[in-house]
Order: structure tokens, then C-alpha cells, then sequence
């Protein structure tokens, strides 16, 4: 039995690798393993090139595997750049009809994927769905149950493709490849998912967005929940339109938010710094996809650090929030919208495309605590009061009886009132910067893992954290100590940051962007006389441990 | 002109000499009050320019958005907080300009309020550039030949977006204004009113003499249909007349009802019916 | 469809099996032939969607823009390359949702290009999501209990807003869509051809079939006025039919005429010409 | 003689405030004396409190006076806050309606402002305007001169209340106050105009943007004067329209820009992406005002560095100037026409209102050399060929003979050609990023002044160079000896900040927002061992010299 064995699914979009790839995972996780995916996938709909690689595991990973030991390839596209990829035993299953000759893999399977299918009147991907299953000893009642809830319509074809697929690889001789479980049933889940689902148990209810990939999918499920559970959720015809309906939620006393990608967070930035002028909470999810500009929308990087950590112009107060952990894209959505009516700020999330889009197993979550500043104050007596919105540890709304709330994205007094007075402008700056001074010093979920005596330093963002913790717990074998500050708190930046440097001799900052957005931020806080390793990758793939590996043995970074 | 006080009086309207924002002021402060509404059921939601500083002269709640985003913001009070009753005020810039976008969009989801947009023709509040109603060719600072664009007709624009309610008013009839307004607070529905407006300080060309040549009242009782409506509108610009009252009125069902949101939001923190659904959805455990 | 090659062919166009955005491919490429183009004198540019994919199989010059932002920079085009043929191209969500501001700016500046709009119905390219020519009610991905927004209609937005051709055609008739091209590349000022078009992969509701019902042939020669352009429309709109053909057209100044820009900018670097305008105005002297 | 003089006219706005100052400021020019202005004005129109500051120097000096000896007041709302402000031998003039008992200062002089501007139906400021061109010894030719072109329709009634300002002042017995001068007629000029004119000469010929305060002015002289030299200048929808109009025209050929404040440039993030991801050159000036929001919409603030250096999502290439002498008005927007050409990268231009509005004298200016990358490039042959637009020094535009122009949002190769595949953006991301090493190697105008060996270093920002060079001069005298890096690149940050630094024993950064956004920006820059003091004022007013002698007293920061 082995520890872990990693599958690519490729093709053409259209072909259903996506497809393919949820039953699997789903199979797998009912069968006690864990898994984690990662899709690459191109704009265009139907006809382009994308893979789905599964990692298969008996532990917990978060990370894309080094090496792939099979890949299903759909067509002949799948056999694309996969040199780099495929372990020396790596095993091949395509169709009899692609000409393979140039294949660097002596296991080649051919089998007549094309053929079948046609004969059968089913999809091509359900007779690899079907070899694999076989291969990898999938339960046959379980996988028939998943295609019977997933596509109830096509049932029948696909069944009849499953079948035939397992009987081929009955007939193929193959040896199954079983890998160990600890435990039982697994959950599987994507990060958009949890975002929705904890921005429902921190009681949102008011979501507006407008499509963008790879935020979409966030959208779409707020979009079926929040009215399930009497809230309101629309679609509206851009990002401006989406941050000031936010805005004007949020004010009128609704727990809203709003979820976008690059192009959209930039749309936003005046509404940003109006949330944080007037003091109004909101949470605004960025899930970040290659930049600049409309970029490759499909692909992953982390790249928005800059635009979120500076999102608009002016003194703004803004808490940024960066989840390192699957588990914690459903604890930080919580959280955001507490700490922005706390400190009377926007919160940005930055989330990663790879861990937004993709399946993974994931623990039991334990929910954190959550707390509310909403308020409902009646005023009392005859005369009408103008309640201070700013300056107060609470958010009061209107209709209050005889109080009237007041907000501007015009400088004002505590009240709210407009005001041209220089001097005025000035203490009321300090008062909206002043509160996250709170935060600078007790940093959201400061975490520092590896050998906290470590000299070797890794600060990463994101799911570069389970690249690098992979890799850590791999080399430190070999004696060398790392520490590890997976960075989750990017604005204000943590003062326990510099603390937690003072003994460093080698800092790695590892991101994914092209100019280090990461160590910028963050560069002062790093001692003079220690050696920095930038550590980049964006290529608009997900870190792999390997990655960290080469850097940490060449020594160079 | 509404001297005695008020309970929306908050502060002393401040605008040039002659503004036209003082009449609809007061005229809206009347109409408020003559239909009985209080300070704390109203949220007047403004843009940015000389008309929105009526937020800061009217007692109630109020918001000051962004420019040419006040119907984003005014949108998401109402559907969250449909007991309220939504104002949303702007300048001929920030609603036909910037905001033009969003008209079109509001005006199509029928969103319950009132659009309150002082038509002067001008940018006033940045000194006086022309703005989407400056005439055709007319010279302007910037345009000493003659401004080049054919001007923004709202009242067209949101007649075939979908407005259920749409009407005109202007400066010189203070008491037709005041009834315009009070019909367009009685709609349940989006309901625009542009009013016709002057800024002697930067749009001295255009006074209430001037626009009065060309007022056509056409009633504040409109049984005119969808065609009805857009037929008058195209014929008074052709004949180069500013038709005055309630050009188009009717009952739609509005995206608060759509959307099975008539009643006030409040966050109920934590909601713990997500257990349920993360159980039912991916078998997901989350303990308190 | 357009299988002999053709010097506008770039690369093989890749949408879903069935796409209607083949058909507005090859009509738009004949057309230009048949017009008589060179790549050279045309500038594509593109917003983002699949319509707009377009972009990567014709060769011609072409700027790939930000989503919804297709019109003003296909105008910063025309005001100083006048000479230039300009195409502007984008889907429904595109054009009428996120640019739906710029349509009506555009259209009452009456820019000289043609703005060519694949309306499916649609956001194709983010999977799925209804758009602003979704139909009013009907139950969508994310709207279960029906889509609560009325359509934007974008035919009569711009012919209230100062277009100057307005056309509609639809990929269930090739020969009619490509006449239809060469009418608005042939006009001069704002041209608007809405395209009504299929998604077979995320709108399969809507087929060349179900189109084909509803359509109402107006002719290609309109001889119609504004108001029977838009009393046309209303009709149409009321009987639930899809009027294709000219509906439009009209001979008015551009904006490059009012501006005096008919030719083609060169920057002159330096231009000397500045230091008189310092020395008169400021009694500033420059030195070189 | 005095060496100088600083008057504040005060009052309410609609009240002619602007135009005296610019009558006196004028005349002054006109005998050889430096001038510099400063007003304040509040956003609304009519009514609300303004004041102008001029000083009047026989040097040039180009940041407020520390003290007002004499103040003009309209209105009694002219004296609202002068206690602070006002020389302790100052002299107020003022309508004898007002009631004066409160004052602080001995010497008033009242006169009937009022009174006598009704009876002679002229304005009030008219006869201000006399009383202290009297005790200006200002010219009467020259004062009527001024009138008569400024405002010829109103000369009349005009010159009859100058006449009698100058008769009351005869008639006041007081004395004279005559500032030396030395050498001829001085030029004087705003900020905004030198921004026109610089685009002007660097060939600018499109321009698109959506008035905002203080911008405004730019966009008016642009609109004005681009015509003249047959050019295209408009006044757009909205700030997304004008930038993405301006990347419009740039692709097209022509030298293109915008002008905006920190709202508009908040809307243009996008856009400023969409013109670093295209390699399409465009220049943006950004007045900056007081943020964040809507802010104070006519008050100075520098707080527009945050999103100026990290404008939009992904990682762009930037350019970030700000200029910090008003000569460098003109120079740097001309230059910034051809760094953005030969980087392909968005030039931000940050301005101070201070500057921007307001008049000053100026030195005579030397054009810097101007050089364009745009070509007409001829393709021969039968076949059509496709430019590589991004991948090259020179920028040609269609219409081309054979040769067609590529750009775009999305991802591409060298030609321009949307591609999906991560490594050639991995490239492409180099390629665009690693153009700007050459600017932080050299950049734009890099000037250090004061004690080149002094311990003691300022790092400045825009109109703070004038405040603290005034005050370091003063203290120099006591013998501290005071390096001065006005930082005029603000991206990428100069290499040579590093250097400079190496000996510095106290590092002031003097900035004019709340946060301490330039220290924030540079402080990796800074040594360790070195004491680091933010020095900010931001009660929206520009800094006076004494704001810094008093921090340099204090020893504070
Ligand atoms: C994003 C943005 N752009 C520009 C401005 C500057 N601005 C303020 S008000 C205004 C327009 C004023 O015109 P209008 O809406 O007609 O109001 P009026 O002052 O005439 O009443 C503009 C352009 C701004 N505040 N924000
Ligand atoms: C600012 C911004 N917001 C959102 C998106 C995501 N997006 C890309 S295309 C698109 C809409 C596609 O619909 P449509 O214009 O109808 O084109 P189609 O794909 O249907 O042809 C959206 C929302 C984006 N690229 N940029
Ligand atoms: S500038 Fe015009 S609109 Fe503004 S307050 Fe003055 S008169 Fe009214
Ligand atoms: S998703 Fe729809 S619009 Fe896009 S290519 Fe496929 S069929 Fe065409
Ligand atoms: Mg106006
Ligand atoms: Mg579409």
C-alpha cells in the first residue's frame, strides 16, 4: 500500500475533466483518504487546454505534489508539457488513436477511449473515469451513487462508460493501486464554498457582485444560500455598482459584503476609501488571478498585495487579511466582518485562486467566536438626536426612533457633519488610523510554526504555506532548522513580525508574484544584517514543495 | 419659502444668491412634511455637487455617497431596510454624467425610491464646466465653439429603462414642484424627478425667465401608457418645449418584491442554520 | 462560411460546437472584403467576453481593452486617427451591464465607428450568469425563482440617446447580418448592430429556432424618422417580436466634425509653437 | 525697505477674494518683486470662509509665510483663526461695521468698506484693493492696467472703488510699506498652467478628463490651448472614460493624458493596469487634495503616494514623479511623455494644490531636451506583418502600410497575441518589470542639497522642498549642518536614497499626511542605527518654514 499517489486528468476543456475529477476526489474521501486538486483551465469555454491534478494522500496535504505518477489524458493535448511533471514511473492511460511515439513515458496505455465512446453513445471521460476507478480500486457502488446525484440526466450513458472503462482495465492486467487511510469519511470542499458558508454563520446577509473568475463561484453560492436564510443577494452591473450597494447596506444595517478579482478590486478602489471615510463595515473578498489587467483570468498568483494594502487614495484605515489554511478561509470570512465594525474599516481578504476553486479534504472546523457591534439604539424623549456613526464603539441604523444616523465621504465631525476645518480633518485622521494600532500589536491568528528557535526564516502568503511546510518537514531531516511565519495578517503589518526576525540569518519570503510584493511590505521589518531570499514563482501555477526544496539546496533564491 | 421651522430644518441652506437648490429645498421639505413623514423613516442618500448639499440643510438620516453613485448606495438601504422610506439626490453631473450607467440599471430593477436630480445645466459645484444637459452646440469656457454633444434626455432614457414613475418640475412653480414630489413620494417604484434648475453663478444664460418661454405643463394626473408617454416627451423636444408634471406613472411589482425582501434585515449573529447547510451540502462538521 | 482564406484571417476561431459568434465572425469578415478593406485601415477593438474573442482571429490592427470600457477608448482612436476605420466589439454583458454608461455618452457624441454588439443573452465567458438582455422573470443559475430585472433595451437607449444608425441582426441569417455590416462600416457617425445570438453552452434556451419566431424583417433601406424608429420599437417590444434590419439611419455632424479633428494626429516633439503661448500669456520666456 | 511683506485677504467666498490677490500679485510682479500665493477655499461657491496669503520678498521663496503682517478683511469672517498666524505688530484692516473688540491686535484700522462700496455701487474689494495698493506703494498705472484686462466689463465701477481705497489710505496717514526689489519684471504663473504648457511643448496632443477639484485648472488651460495647436482636447463622462479614451489615443499615435485628483484616480486604477499590462504610454497627472474620499475637496494634502506607487492589481510597471520645485512643473510633464514612452510604462505626475492653484513668480526655465519613441514605421512586401508593439524601443501606430498594431489587457506574447501559457507570461512579466531597473539606477532629476556632508538629513516631498530649505538656511546660521533630498522619483524608489544616507545620524521625512506615507514608502532605504522622524502636517494648509524650525527646536518629530 503506498502513502500518496498523484493523478493528472487532461484534455480539452469541454471534455469533462472537471467532471471526472469531482468523482474521483468524492470517491476517495468516502473511502477515508485525503485529497487535494488543482485545475489549470483557459478562458476560452469549450476547446482549450486544461488538467486537473489530484493528489491522493493518506495524510493532509494542501499542496500540489511533486511528481505525478498517472495521467488520463483526454486527448492529445494532455500529453502537453508533462516531461517536467511525471515521475520515472509515471504510467499514461490515452486514447489508442493518438500517435504517442514522442512520449518520454515507457507506461503508455493505449486504449480506445475515442472508439468506445462512440459506440456507447457516452463520454469520453467516463470510460477513463472508469479504468481509473479500477486502477485506484474506487468502490463501484460509490461511484455510481455520485454520478447518479451529480448528473442525474446523464446517468445511464455515463454508467454504461464507467462500466466499460473498469472492464478495460480488468482486461489490461494492471496491477490496482491502493493507497492507505487513516479514519474515516473525508469532507471535501472548495474555498469559495467556505467563504460563503462562514460569511452566513457571521450572519451576512446582504451580498452584491458581479461575475469575475475566479471569484465567481463565491458569488453563485451566496447567491443560492443568502436567501435561504432571508437575506437578500444580487447580481448587479458592475463592481462600483456592487462596493456602494455594499456601502449602502452595510449603513443601513446589514452585515454585506462583496467578492471580486484584480480587475474588479481595482474598479473598486473609490468605494474602498469611501467604506473607509465614513466609517461603514465592509468585507470585500479579492481572489486573486494573474495580473496585470485582465491578465489570465484563469491562472493563479498572488499579485494583489500591493493594490490591496493601498487600495485607495487618501489616509484610509483598511484591515487586510491573507488565510493560510483551507480551514481558515472559513474562520478569516468570519472574523472580517467583526473586526471591520470593531475598527470601522474595510476588510480585504485575499484569497488564492488554487485553494478557491479547487477540492480538498479538510478538518473538522471549530467555529471562533463572533461577536456583533450592531446595534439598535432608541433614542428617548421628544427631540431628535444625530447619533455620532463614527465615533463610537458601535454601529447603530436607521429607522431608530427620534435618532438620526449620519455618514459622509465628505470629512465631517463625529457626527457626521461636513466640515471645512483643517484642524478637524487632522484629529479625525488620527481617530480612523489611530484604532488599528490595536491590531498591529495582537495581529488576527498570529501563527508561528516549524523550530521556533529556527535561524532559517520562511515568511509565506497564502497556500505557499503548505509548499514550504512540506518542504521544511522534509529537509529539517536532514538537521537544518526552519522557522516558518506563514503571514496572515498583511495590513497593518503584524509588530511582532520584526520581533520574530531578530535572530534570523536567512529570510526567505516566498510569494507568487514577479516583483516580491510580499518582502516590499514587509522589508523593514527584516534585520540589516540578515541574508533575504526572495523566493517567487508565477508562472500561474500553485507553489510546489519541490520549488522550496531547490531553492533551499541550491542556495540560491 | 418654508421660513418657519421645521423639524427637517438641520442648518441654513448656503448657496449663491438665486440658486434654484433653495426652491426645490423647500419644496421637498414641504412635500416631507405635508405627507406626514418623520426624520428617522427617511434616508437621503446624495451625490457630490452644489444640488446634494441638501443633505446637509434637511434633518433626517443621510448618507453622502460617492459622486455618481448614489443609486448603487440608495439600492442597497432599500433592500435592506424596506420600511425606510429612500431619497436619493444628485446634480445634473452626477446623475446623467458619471452616473448615467446606474440610472439605466436602477430604473430597470424598479427600485422603491425617489430620484431627486436639479437639472442646472452646468457643473456648478467645480465652477461651471458643461455638464450632459448643456445645449447642443452652445459655447461653453471649455468650448468656445460650441459645445459638440447632443444632450442627455433623462426623462427618455428612463421612460424605455423602465421607470414606473417619471416626471419634470422646475424652479419658477414652487407649488407644482412641491405636488410633483408628493405624487413621486406616493410611488412605490423607482420614480425619477428632474427638475429644471438655474445657477445664475455659472449658468447665468439659462433663468427662470428663460426656461419659462418653453414649460409645457402637461398635468400631474398621467393616464398616458408607455408610448403615450415617450410620444410627448419626443414631441416637446422637438418643438423644443420642457414639459412640466407627472409624464408617466404606473404599478410594477418592485425588485424588493422580486427578491421576497419586503421586510428589515437584521444580522442575526452567529446564524447557526449554517450548520445545516455545510452538513447537508458536504458533510462538513463545524462545532461551536 | 468564409472557408476560402482570407487576408482577415489570423487564426482558426475557437468558441463552443454551435456558437453563434462563427456566423458573426464570417459576416463581419465578408462584409470588410467585400467593402473592400485592408487590415491596415482598420482598428478592432475589443472588450472581454467570448463575443469579443473576435479580436485574436481577424487581422487587423487591434487593441484589446478592459471589459466594458470598449467605446472610450475606440473613440480616443477615432479623435486622432480620423483616417482609421474603427470597430468597436462586445458582448451584451460587456456592452449593456458594465458599458452601459459609455453607450449612451457615445451614442449622443455620435462617434464615427461601428459598435458591433453578440447579445446571447448571456455572460458566456464567466459560465453562465444572466445578463442585461436576459428575459424579465425567467429562472437562471442564480435566480431560481426568476431573473427580477427587466431588460435593458439596447436599441431604444440609443436612438433616445443621438445614435445615428441603429441596426439589429441575428445569426439565423447570414446574408441579411453581412448586408447589415456593410450598411453601418458604410455610415458615417454612430453606428450601434446589436446581434442577437446563441449560446448553446449556457443559454440553451435560446436557439436559432425560438429566435427565428419572433423575428420582424424592417427592411435594410429605413426611411424612418426618430420617432417612427422608436415607435417601431415600442411596438415590437410589446409584441414580443425581434425586429431585424436598419432601423436608423441618419446623416449628422461627428463629434471629429464639431471638433475640427479630420486628420490624422502627428505629436510634433517638441512643439516650439508653445513658447509664444508662454511669452503671450505669462510673459514667461522658455529658453531652448 | 523691508525685505518682505506677507498680506492675508480674508473673507467669504463670492467676495473677490482671488481676484485682488491676483491684482496685487500682478503689480507686485511687475516692480521685481517675488511673489508666492497660497489661498484657502472652501467647496462651496458663495459664502463660505476663504483667505489668500502673498508674500512679497525681494527673494524668491516659494512656501507660506510664517507670519501675516498685514490682513485685509472682507468680511468678520476674516478674522476666524488669525491669532495663530498673525505678526505681533500686524495691522487688519477691516469695514468698520465689524465689531473689532475681540481682537488680539492693537493696530486696526477700520474704514467703510461696506458703506462706500454700496454708495459708489462698486465692490468691496475694490476698495481694499486701493487701500493697500496705497500702502504697497503699488503703481496706479500699473494696478489700472491689470483691471482693465482682467475684467474689462467691470472696469469702471472697478476703478472708482480702487480710487477711493487709495484716497482712504492717503487720507489714514499711515505709512508706506515698501519691499526691495531687484532685477526686472518677474513672470508669474500657476502650477496648473506650467502642466499645460509642458505638455504643450513635449507634443501632447489628446486630451481627455472629467473636471475635479483641484485639477480642474489644468483641464481648462488644456482645453483651451490644445486646439490652438491642432490637437484634440475633451471633457469626458466620467475618469474610467478619460483614461481609457487617453489609452485609446496613445495607441493611435498620439501623446496622450489626463489630469485628475485622488477620487478620479482612485476610478482609474484599471486603467493605469491596462496601460502598464499593453505597453501603451500615457501620462497622469494627480493633484493631489485632501483624501481619503471625497475629503476636503479644495485643501492640500499630500496623501495620494500610497495608490500612486501601487496604482492598480498585478504587477505594473509605474512611473512615479512628483515635482518639487514649480519650475520642475514644466519640466517634469514634459519629460514624463517620454520615460512613459521609452519604459511603456503609465507616468503619474503627483502635484500639490498648494502649487497647482496658486501664483508664484518663477525663474525663467530651460527646456529639457524632449526626444519621441514614436515612429511611422513602413513594412514592405506583399504580406501583412504584425508589429511586436510591447517588445521594442519604438512606438509606432497604425495606420501603418502592411503593418498592424497589437495590444492588450490580456496576457500576450511578444506580437501581442493573447496566450494562456505561464511561463511566457512569467517572461513577459520580466520583460515589463525589468525596463524600470535602468530609473532606479538613474533617476529622473536626482538632487541633493543643502551640506552634502551633513549628518543631519531631510528627505522631502513636492512643495515641502521650499519650507524646510527656508528653515534649514535659518538654522544653518547656528551651525547644524543639513543635507536635503527633495525625492522627486517616488517609483522605483532610487538607489541612490540608500547611499545617501549611509552617514546619517537622523533622517527627518517631511510629508504632508497623516500616516507617513513617503517614510512608509522608503524606510527600508533608511539605516538602522539612524533616528528615523516623521515629520507631517495635515490640517490641509502647506507646511510653513516654522513648522519645521519648531520640530528642529523641539527636537520632536
Ligand atoms: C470621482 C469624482 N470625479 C469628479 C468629482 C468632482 N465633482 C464634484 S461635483 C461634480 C459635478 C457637479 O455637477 P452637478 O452634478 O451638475 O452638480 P451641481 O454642482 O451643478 O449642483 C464634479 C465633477 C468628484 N467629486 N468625484
Ligand atoms: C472589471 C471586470 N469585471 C468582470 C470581468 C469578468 N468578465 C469577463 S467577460 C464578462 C461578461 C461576459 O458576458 P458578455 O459580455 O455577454 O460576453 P459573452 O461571453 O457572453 O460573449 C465578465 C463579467 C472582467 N473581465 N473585468
Ligand atoms: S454655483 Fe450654481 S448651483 Fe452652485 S450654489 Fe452657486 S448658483 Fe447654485
Ligand atoms: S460559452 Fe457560449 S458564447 Fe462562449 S463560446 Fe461557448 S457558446 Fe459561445
Ligand atoms: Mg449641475
Ligand atoms: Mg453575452
Amino acid at each position: 500500500m503506498l502513502e500518496e499517489v498523484s493523478i493528472r486528468i487532461a484534455g480539452l476543456t469541454g471534455l469533462g475533466v472537471e467532471f471526472t475529477t469531482e468523482v474521483i476526489v468524492d470517491a476517495c474521501a468516502k473511502r477515508g483518504l485525503h485529497v487535494y486538486t488543482y485545475r489549470f483551465f483557459p478562458t476560452i469555454v469549450r476547446g482549450g487546454y486544461t488538467f486537473s491534478d489530484i493528489r491522493i494522500s493518506c495524510r493532509k496535504t494542501s499542496s500540489p505534489p511533486d511528481e505525478i505518477n498517472i495521467l488520463g489524458a483526454l486527448s492529445k493535448e494532455g500529453l502537453r508539457d508533462v516531461d517536467k511533471i511525471l515521475s520515472k514511473d509515471a504510467l499514461i492511460i490515452i486514447d489508442e488513436e493518438v500517435d504517442v511515439s514522442q512520449s518520454v513515458c515507457k507506461h503508455v496505455i493505449q486504449i480506445p477511449i475515442g472508439k468506445l465512446s462512440r459506440e456507447l453513445k457516452t463520454r469520453m471521460n467516463m470510460i477513463l473515469l472508469g479504468f481509473l476507478s479500477g486502477l485506484l480500486n474506487l468502490d463501484f457502488e460509490v461511484v455510481t451513487e455520485i454520478l447518479r446525484k451529480k448528473k442525474i440526466s446523464e446517468f445511464e450513458s455515463n454508467l454504461r462508460g464507467l462500466k466499460k472503462g473498469i472492464r478495460i482495465f480488468e482486461e489490461s492486467g494492471l496491477e490496482k493501486i491502493v493507497v492507505k487511510s487513516y479514519g474515516g469519511v473525508k469532507s471535501v470542499i472548495r474555498g469559495s464554498d467556505l467563504v460563503a458558508l462562514g460569511a452566513l454563520y457571521a450572519g451576512c446577509k446582504f451580498f452584491a457582485g458581479y461575475p469575475i473568475t475566479p471569484a465567481t463561484s463565491i458569488m453563485e453560492a451566496l447567491m443560492n444560500w443568502i436567501p435561504e436564510l432571508g437575506g437578500v443577494a444580487v447580481q448587479v452591473e458592475d463592481e462600483l455598482a456592487a462596493i456602494n450597494m455594499v456601502i449602502g447596506a452595510s449603513y443601513a444595517g446589514a452585515r454585506a459584503m462583496t467578492v471580486t478579482s484584480g480587475p474588479g478590486f481595482s474598479l473598486m478602489a473609490e468605494g474602498i476609501g469611501f467604506a473607509g471615510m465614513a466609517g461603514i463595515p465592509v468585507v470585500i473578498v479579492d481572489v486573486q488571478r494573474v495580473g496585470p489587467s485582465t491578465g489570465l483570468p484563469t491562472a493563479h498568483e498572488q499579485s494583489d498585495i500591493d493594490i490591496a494594502t493601498h487600495p485607495s487614495h487618501g489616509d484610509i484605515p483598511r484591515i487586510v487579511l491573507a488565510p493560510s489554511t483551507i480551514e481558515e478561509y472559513y474562520t478569516f470570512t468570519v472574523k472580517s466582518f467583526q473586526l471591520s465594525e470593531k475598527y470601522r474599516a474595510p476588510v480585504i481578504l485575499l484569497l488564492d485562486q488554487s485553494y478557491t476553486l479547487n477540492y480538498q479534504t479538510i478538518d473538522k472546523i471549530r467555529n471562533p467566536e463572533v461577536y456583533s457591534y450592531r446595534v439598535s439604539i432608541e433614542s428617548s424623549g421628544d427631540s431628535i438626536e444625530v447619533y455620532p456613526y463614527y465615533d463610537s464603539e458601535w454601529v447603530p441604523s436607521p429607522p431608530s426612533k427620534r435618532l438620526l444616523i449620519v455618514a459622509s465621504s465628505v470629512e465631517h465631525d463625529y457626527r457626521g457633519f461636513s466640515v471645512q476645518d483643517g484642524e478637524i480633518h487632522a484629529s479625525m485622521s488620527d481617530k480612523r488610523l489611530g484604532k488599528l494600532r490595536e491590531l498591529e500589536e495582537n495581529p488576527v491568528d498570529w501563527e508561528v510554526v516549524g523550530d521556533v528557535d529556527g535561524r532559517e526564516v520562511f515568511i509565506t502568503i497564502g497556500c505557499c504555506r503548505a509548499a514550504v511546510e512540506e518542504a521544511c518537514s522534509r529537509l529539517s531531516k536532514n538537521g537544518r532548522r526552519f522557522k516558518h511565519i506563514p503571514l496572515k495578517q498583511l495590513w497593518p503589518i503584524p509588530r511582532k513580525l520584526r520581533e520574530e526576525l531578530r535572530e534570523a540569518e536567512v529570510v526567505y519570503v516566498v510569494e507568487q508574484n514577479a516583483s516580491g510584493q510580499v518582502l516590499r511590505l514587509i522589508s523593514k521589518e527584516i534585520p540589516e544584517n540578515c541574508i533575504v531570499k526572495s523566493v517567487r514563482r508565477y508562472d500561474g501555477q500553485p507553489l510546489r514543495s519541490r520549488d522550496i526544496v531547490e531553492v533551499l539546496r541550491d542556495g540560491s533564491g | 419659502m418654508g421660513q418657519a421651522s421645521s423639524v427637517f430644518d438641520r442648518s441654513k441652506p448656503k448657496w449663491c444668491p438665486g440658486c434654484g437648490n433653495f426652491v426645490v429645498y423647500s419644496c421637498l421639505k414641504d412635500a416631507l412634511e405635508e405627507l406626514g413623514y418623520r426624520p428617522e423613516e427617511i434616508v437621503v442618500v446624495c451625490g457630490i455637487g452644489c444640488a446634494t448639499f441638501i443633505w446637509s440643510y434637511l434633518n433626517t438620516n443621510s448618507l453622502k455617497a460617492l459622486h455618481g453613485r448614489v443609486l448603487p448606495a440608495a439600492t442597497g438601504v432599500k433592500l435592506v431596510k424596506p420600511s425606510l422610506k429612500v431619497l436619493a439626490v444628485s446634480g445634473d453631473g452626477d446623475a446623467y454624467s458619471i452616473g448615467c450607467g446606474h440610472l439605466t440599471h436602477t430604473a430597470r430593477r424598479n427600485i422603491d425610491l425617489t430620484y431627486i436630480v436639479i437639472d442646472n445645466g452646468i457643473f456648478g459645484n467645480t465652477r461651471g464646466q458643461p455638464s450632459p444637459t448643456t445645449p447642443y452646440l452652445s459655447p461653453t469656457k471649455i468650448s468656445p465653439r460650441g459645445w459638440p454633444e447632443k444632450p442627455v434626455d433623462p426623462l427618455l432614457l428612463v421612460a424605455v429603462s423602465g421607470a414606473t414613475f417619471i416626471a419634470q418640475g422646475y424652479v419658477g412653480n414652487p407649488s407644482s414642484l412641491r405636488e410633483i414630489f408628493k405624487k413621486a413620494l406616493k410611488h412605490r417604484g423607482f420614480s425619477l424627478v428632474n427638475i429644471v434648475s438655474v445657477c445664475p453663478t455659472f449658468n447665468p444664460k439659462r433663468t427662470i425667465t428663460t426656461i419659462k418661454e418653453k414649460i409645457l405643463d402637461v398635468g400631474l394626473d398621467s393616464q398616458r401608457d408607455l408610448d403615450e408617454a415617450v410620444k410627448l416627451l419626443l414631441e416637446a423636444r422637438k418643438a423644443g418645449r420642457i414639459p412640466v408634471g407627472v409624464i408617466y406613472s404606473r404599478d410594477e411589482p418592485t425588485y424588493n418584491d422580486l427578491l421576497n425582501a419586503n421586510s428589515d434585515q437584521k444580522s442575526i449573529v452567529p446564524d447557526l442554520r449554517v450548520l445545516e447547510i455545510a452538513l447537508r451540502e458536504f458533510g462538513l462538521e463545524i462545532e461551536c
